[in-house]
């Protein structure tokens, strides 16, 4: 018993980056942040758009980098892994 | 800056650009008898508004790994001799060069046709973001940021 | 060298190559988002043989005067902000710039398009003759000139 | 009769240009020529082809220029002109 509920309890650090918009809105271009262990992409999405108006506005527009490489929502996100919100780009 | 410049690809994420000289002599091969240099330049109107200033947000070390994505894949479907993808960061005013794609390829056409495929691959891959400033005075806005969530 | 500048046009027929940096300010406008240059370089083979010169015979005045045309009739049919052509004469060896096209243009694809165009009507009507010389030590020969009479 | 004959004889004066091969088996890349008056391009070329193998053998290719300027092949050259016969150029 004990143990089951040490997994549940069991989190992650991740690194979130925010550009443009987002991070203008955010008021940072990065954060640390404890999330549960296991959690996926479109999870942490669901999760910072409740609090986060800009990420909720754009969030079906937005794409997933972890570690520099786009990822598909449900990509689990791992301790230590930097998870950066990409909303449409517009370079050149 | 971010940069990488191996021996058939170079890319540069912020800093100044390199002279166009240097860019041609890099990308230059002896079998290859074009060289295509694009420069993409602030323009003064976006769709009906005057532009007075861009300025270019960027996930640095991001826009760098995609660019060689980019690169690697253009040169398995192209006949590049080398490549090379220069991209400013910061503030761009109309006139100025923002980003430089440049090719070299034993034909012509073949030249002007991956650095249009390169180009369209930036602007859908890289995270690259522009702010268009307005000489009405009206908010700055995030190009591609005005979509609803509707 | 023959050359001929004006506001929105730039030829020069012989001479040394003006630097790109100068040709992209020259032909760069406020209102196009799009700058492309073409660089013809020597190449090392030609039809399956191996090329280590090319030497340039030219129509100077001709030439000149041919180049206007097809610019002008390019500003009709492209949006172009400025457009320009360089062309050196004499010998040229592998690896070196022969002939330079740059415009300006709003949009980029309409960029490649106009300087395809530009070089298809170079090759097609300006009064400039290559003839290649092989490494096999067999004659030089003019390109174009082996046509019978048949 | 005196009047006629003259007519007949009356001559322009015309510099041809040669380039490429033409001007390398011609020997010369300028020379003035003496032609009779009213002669139309595709006269001077079958004229000159008779005598200049070269010629001869391009004539079909050949695309006449007269004051740097593409002109037909009936076009009459005139007393000054300058004539060039371009061989199928291959710039760029």
């Amino acid at each position: 018993m004990d143990r089951a509920v040490k997994a549940e309890l069991k989190t992650i650090e991740a690194e979130l980056r925010w550009f443009s918009q987002l991070a203008e809105k955010r008021g940072v271009r990065s954060e640390t942040i404890t999330l549960p262990s296991g959690i996926t992409g479109a999870e942490l999405i669901s999760q910072l758009a409740k609090e986060f108006d800009e990420l909720n506005r754009m969030k079906k527009h937005v794409r997933l980098a972890v570690n520099q490489s786009y990822v598909e929502p449900f990509t689990v996100i791992h301790d230590g892994d930097e998870v950066a919100f990409i909303t449409p780009v517009s370079g050149g | 800056m971010h940069h990488k410049k191996t021996e058939n690809i170079w890319i540069q994420i912020g800093g100044e650009l390199p002279a166009l000289e240097e860019i041609s002599k890099f990308v230059r091969r002896d079998h290859c008898g074009a060289v295509n240099l694009f420069e993409g330049v602030t323009r003064n109107h976006d769709s009906g508004k005057s532009v007075t200033l861009l300025s270019y947000d960027s996930y640095d070390e991001m826009a760098l790994s995609q660019c060689e994505v980019i690169l690697n894949r253009a040169m398995k479907e192209y006949p590049l001799g080398a490549a090379a993808i220069f991209h400013k960061t910061g503030e761009v005013p109309v006139g100025e060069v923002s980003m430089i794609v440049a090719v070299s390829t034993p034909h012509r056409k073949e030249s002007t046709q991956a650095v249009l495929a390169i180009i369209e691959q930036i602007k859908q891959d890289v995270p690259i973001w522009k702010k268009e400033f307005f000489d009405d005075e009206g908010e700055a806005v995030w190009k591609g940021g005005e979509i609803s969530s509707d």
